[in-house]
């Protein structure tokens, strides 16, 4: 068994599923002969032919659309748009259909759809080609926000986003498609839909985050640690529906947290969990929530590309400063 | 000159505005009058179904309601020329093609009486169908994704839509006629022009001679028909289907017809529109020629008309009584439907809606 | 001076600004002849004819890009999406274009735009006319985000919302759109963008809301005070960019917040406001950060609708709550 | 049959791939061959461009970017036939249009470069003209709503989108086109067809015959043209231009060009089309057939061909330059344009950030 990158995890799970649900099929723009702009779909359409690994117009509405028919037919489409950015166009499929076609007719139609697209910033790529905006499907009732940061978790979640029968926003982020291979057993083990992991236990400080920034918190968790901090990481993995047990008993123990995103701070996910912070666990908090993110503006060019995404010293000062405070 | 591609619209019509037959090759249906009289019926029961719908709205026993007067051939003819394992994406007034399928008028009370339950058909093959599409030509969509599961599957079955002339502006129409051309998916995309979007008249919402032609954009087969002649609607639709269903490819066909009504009963169309027009507009209507032309051919009378038309009025009461009948869901309905299993949080705010319930009784 | 209510100092708003600015256009399904759905445009199209009182064909992502377009080339368009439940197909235009027009260019292209929409539940419309989706926008930089509440910041807010130089989504709460008449001044003042409204001033808890909730919250101040309860109640109004100061003074001096929106819970905008509690107000806070807001389900269709509305009974309930809390 | 509307696509083409003359009627502009040579010039410099920036790339100077080769004549046919007032929405490869109406090289350069700065066109007429779109097919509403506009002031300008054959898929491009017809809307909608949409090829895009056709759906005047003759683009254009400037509506014109090169520099298209084929396009190459054309007129040779192509050499030199020695811009510039005024909120960030940017350095 190769190590793999969260890339190839990532097709490894689609062709995984493939071969053993016949009613699952990809489709999107360039997913076909091409294998995606990203190569996550490299092979499946050598494997699967061209009707099953299905290269679509250039148009994200259509995409999404047509995806929500498929899973009304009983398919299991898994759709990609090329961009998180270029997801604004399906939007209006997701929130007004995929989401409540289950509710609309009381179980009669449902929707078990999937939509990848690859997230965030960080690889020098141009315009709208670095958002990160999973905060838009977070408020939509009725869709389950995954974001898997290791090739286990891109495995496991994908195959448990396909599986399950309710509609998944998948995102994928990209600044670290390629950064380390770990091994995977092809094994078509699931993991679950409805947990944070802890990726480090502590007790000094809960660091919350999900996607590329976890990279950053551990790094943080280590730095902290040389200074004698003791440091628990929480990949959040599923936004919504939330695990949020996990970050409380996480803060219960600790009494600081801090979140961490690349997304821009007003209305970013990192809200949803300092607010709940504030209902649930006033009593348990030593310090002020701190939130480490972007800055409300929009994602520079590449060439200040990273002066907006949170570094890990100020992760660093910002426990620190949770470990200052009375 | 070199010309890289020309096309032609045709534009069909057997009865004209007066039930007189304008061609002599009647389609293969048409000369089975039984049938016709069938058709005639289903038109007829929906004009007293959606005088009865109007009714209950102004009485404040039903919410907001999208009438169908008019329309009565273009939603028949739709929905009796596809078969039982085809599916139907409607828009939200197309209730004589639902009901040919299967849809009940207390279905569509229920809907329009705030309840979801409306939208779930209890028979086939509505039951496969798609529910009532509120956000303007989404359906489409999900009519080209039905068209693409059935290529993959290999089956033979056709996706029909059905969407206005306003409709026909939005981008997802356009989306899925092109991802049908793209690959002959088999989809057969239905406009019904009733020349109004609200209040919106068809001049000024295409500068498109015919709204059939929108259809090659995609390569699709085009056609423009009378839609107040069921015979011409029928028959579009009857070739369209063989096409797809055969593998040939998809169609767009605009079926010319009228909105005789509002929009819906909260809107007011003599804001907007001239009282001449809509008097025009009724010597095209489409129940009046068809009953002309079964008249004289001797399958259609007075009597029957009486007779038919007292059933479905019993018919109409017996579908209001048991919608009127029919108690509110609990509370408990908002929250069990949104994933196939309640997750976590969801349980606890379901727990807490239940108990404020309680508390409020 | 005749009162009128909010819908009419909407149509007011726009009369008086397009008869002093004759880049202002409106543009919209049936906002021509018509005068809109719900009257907002009524009379215009006669008096500023039909080209600056625009009937759009049926698409509203092509009404957004349209109006940018405008905007743009200098005119100061004020889009109308019929209603909230139809701004999705209009979000690529909003998102990626017009909140970063002037950005992407460094100021050389700007849009002075306006979206507006009726907005909220309450008025027993059919499915998609009763969202309150007001969070899309709200992570979205570059983007003011408004939402008023009475018939005089209607037109305030209104005004100043076209005069902006940057693009402004103004949402109309439709089921206080005829609840009750006031006087306004056709004087052309417009209201700032930049301060949450104190609407009652009050010392033991802050409630926080905007759009319709305004209404169960005065009811629940009035309630609450006939217990001796003095409570402070805010409207937002311009959610993004926030006023927080306002917020976190009231809270200095009441010690308790409770936060109140007709959006689903999870990732409202009220998740923001309880963030920015957590994490600058904390040792000011008195009690824990009360939401009241929709469950986390669809808006039902209308027979259910109201149950799923926070209620003033909820609002106090929450309030005595944060009392009792130590 | 009664037919209800017909169309016909016309395919218009002077200069053959050999540079042959292939019609007699050889428009005003190109009868003037300092101007012809003057045309020719800027495709032979725009490939110049091109070349360069690939270089850049290649060498780590620049970042992903999308080349224009093969498309010179599309281009610069588009650009050289508008006025300066009217009005140019690209997509992010025209450079030959924008080149023509003042966009420098190194405004590219730092576009791809990382650099907002690159969006900020110094010079008239580009200086009203949009920036690049990257988000496929957007841009043509922002022309439609240029248009829209440009006809309520009363303004005898024309607005121009481009798009390639793939975004001619996407639904903005539909709502543009139909916008522009349902009142006449002074707008050309180009449609580059280079065959490819990165790895998608023109077949599985769009089962059209003809692309130029979609704007029958929306009842504008189409056409399709060979686009690598500059001649009958730039022909197709000024007619198209004159039809909107004269109040008589709105163009959708295919330009059936090539893409010689990888969609981007991100991109390697020997994964999904065949050798074969490119090396066939290059047959019909822009640039070759117009300097046989030219050289047989004997308005060109070999040794000014020489003499130019230094000139360009020194000419993007100097643009490599200007755009290497420009410094990144402050950190506070990623805050000062997000609002015509620093709401207080960001003022604190972006004091923040300041700070933060002292301590790193
Ligand atoms: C996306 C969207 N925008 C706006 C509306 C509001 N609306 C409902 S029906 C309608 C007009 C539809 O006209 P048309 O497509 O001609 O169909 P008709 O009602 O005439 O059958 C509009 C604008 C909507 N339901 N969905
Ligand atoms: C909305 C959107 N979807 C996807 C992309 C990614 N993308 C960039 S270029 C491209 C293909 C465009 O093909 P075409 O329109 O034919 O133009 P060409 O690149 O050939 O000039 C795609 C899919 C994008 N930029 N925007
Ligand atoms: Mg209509
Ligand atoms: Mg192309």
């Amino acid at each position: 068994m190769a190590a793999i990158t969260l890339i190839e995890a990532v097709t490894q799970a689609l062709a995984y599923e493939m071969t053993h649900d016949p009613s699952v099929v990809v489709l999107g723009e360039d997913v076909g002969v091409n294998g995606g702009v990203f190569r996550a779909t490299a092979g499946l359409s050598a494997r699967f032919g061209e009707w099953r690994v299905y290269d679509t117009p250039l148009d994200e509405m259509g995409i999404a659309g047509v995806t929500v028919g498929l899973a009304a037919q009983g398919m299991k489409p898994v759709a990609e748009a090329q961009f998180e950015g270029f997801i604004y166009p399906m939007m209006e499929q997701i929130v007004c259909h995929a989401a409540r076609m289950r509710n609309r007719t009381r179980g009669r139609i449902t929707c078990p759809a999937v939509w990848r697209a690859p997230w965030g910033g960080g690889i020098h790529a141009p315009e709208h080609h670095s958002e990160a905006n999973e905060h838009l499907f977070t408020n939509v009732p009725g869709l389950r926000v995954v974001l898997p940061s290791s090739p286990a978790r891109a495995y496991g979640l994908l195959l448990a986003a396909i599986r399950d029968p309710d509609p998944v926003i998948f995102f994928e982020p990209k600044r670290i498609y390629r950064q380390y291979k770990e091994e995977v057993p092809d094994d078509g083990e699931a993991l679950p839909l409805d947990v944070c992991f802890v990726l480090r236990d502590g007790s000094d400080v809960t660091l919350v985050t999900w996607g590329a920034q976890v990279k950053e918190c551990l790094e943080a968790a280590d730095a902290l640690a040389a200074e004698g901090v003791s440091v628990e990481v929480i990949d959040v993995a599923t936004l919504t529906p939330l695990d949020f047990d996990t970050i409380a008993e996480s803060v219960h123990k600790t009494g600081r947290c801090v979140i961490v995103h690349e997304a821009p701070k007003t209305a970013g996910f990192g809200a949803e969990i300092a607010a709940r912070l504030a209902e649930e666990c006033i009593y348990d908090l030593l310090a002020p929530v701190e939130r480490v993110t972007a800055y409300d503006v929009h994602t520079p060019l590449y060439r200040l590309e990273m002066k907006q995404m949170p570094s890990t010293a100020q992760i660093v000062a910002a426990a620190k400063r949770t470990l200052a405070a009375s | 000159m070199s010309i890289a591609a020309s096309f032609e619209i045709e534009y069909l019509q057997y009865l004209d505005a007066d039930g007189k037959l304008v061609r002599k090759d009647l389609p293969e249906f048409a000369k089975n009058l039984d049938h016709m009289v069938e058709l005639y019926k289903l038109m007829v029961s929906t004009r007293v179904f959606d005088t009865k719908s109007i009714a209950l709205q102004r009485t404040g026993k039903l919410g907001t309601y999208a009438s169908c007067l008019g329309h009565e051939a273009a939603h028949v003819g739709v929905g009796s020329s596809m078969k039982p394992e085809d599916v139907l994406a409607p828009s939200y007034r197309e209730y004589g093609a639902q009901l040919y399928r299967g849809v009940q008028p207390r279905d569509v009370y229920m809907y329009w009486g705030g309840d979801e339950r409306g939208n779930d058909y209890q028979k086939e093959p509505a039951r496969h169908d798609f529910a009532w599409s509120v956000p303007i030509a989404t359906q489409c969509l999900h009519a080209a994704g039905s068209a693409l599961a059935f290529k993959i599957r290999g089956e033979k079955r056709v996706a029909v839509c059905m969407i206005g002339d306003g409709g026909s502006s939005k981008a997802d129409f356009y989306g899925a006629i092109n991802f049908a051309g793209a690959r002959d998916l088999p989809l057969v995309a239905v406009i019904v022009n009733n020349q109004w979007a609200i209040s919106v008249p068809r001049r000024i919402q295409s500068g498109a001679k015919t709204l059939a032609q929108k259809g090659i954009a995609a390569g699709l087969f085009c056609i423009q028909v009378d839609g107040n002649d069921i015979i011409a609607v029928r028959k579009a639709m009857e070739d369209a289907l063989e096409r797809a269903r055969s593998g040939k490819g998809g169609s767009v066909l605009e079926l010319v017809t009228y909105r005789l009504g509002d929009h819906t009963t909260a809107d007011d169309a003599r804001r907007y529109r001239e009282a001449d027009e809509v008097k025009d507009a009724w010597t095209r209507e489409p129940i009046k020629r068809l009953r002309a032309y079964l008249e004289s051919k001797k399958a259609w009378d007075e009597k029957k008309e009486e007779a038919w038309k007292h059933e479905c009025d019993e018919w109409m009461d017996n579908e209001v009584n048991s919608y009127l009948e029919t108690k509110a869901q609990p509370i408990e309905a908002i929250f069990d439907y949104t994933f196939a299993e309640l997750p976590a949080d969801l349980q606890k705010q379901r727990a807490l809606a239940l108990s404020l319930e309680k508390g409020a009784h």
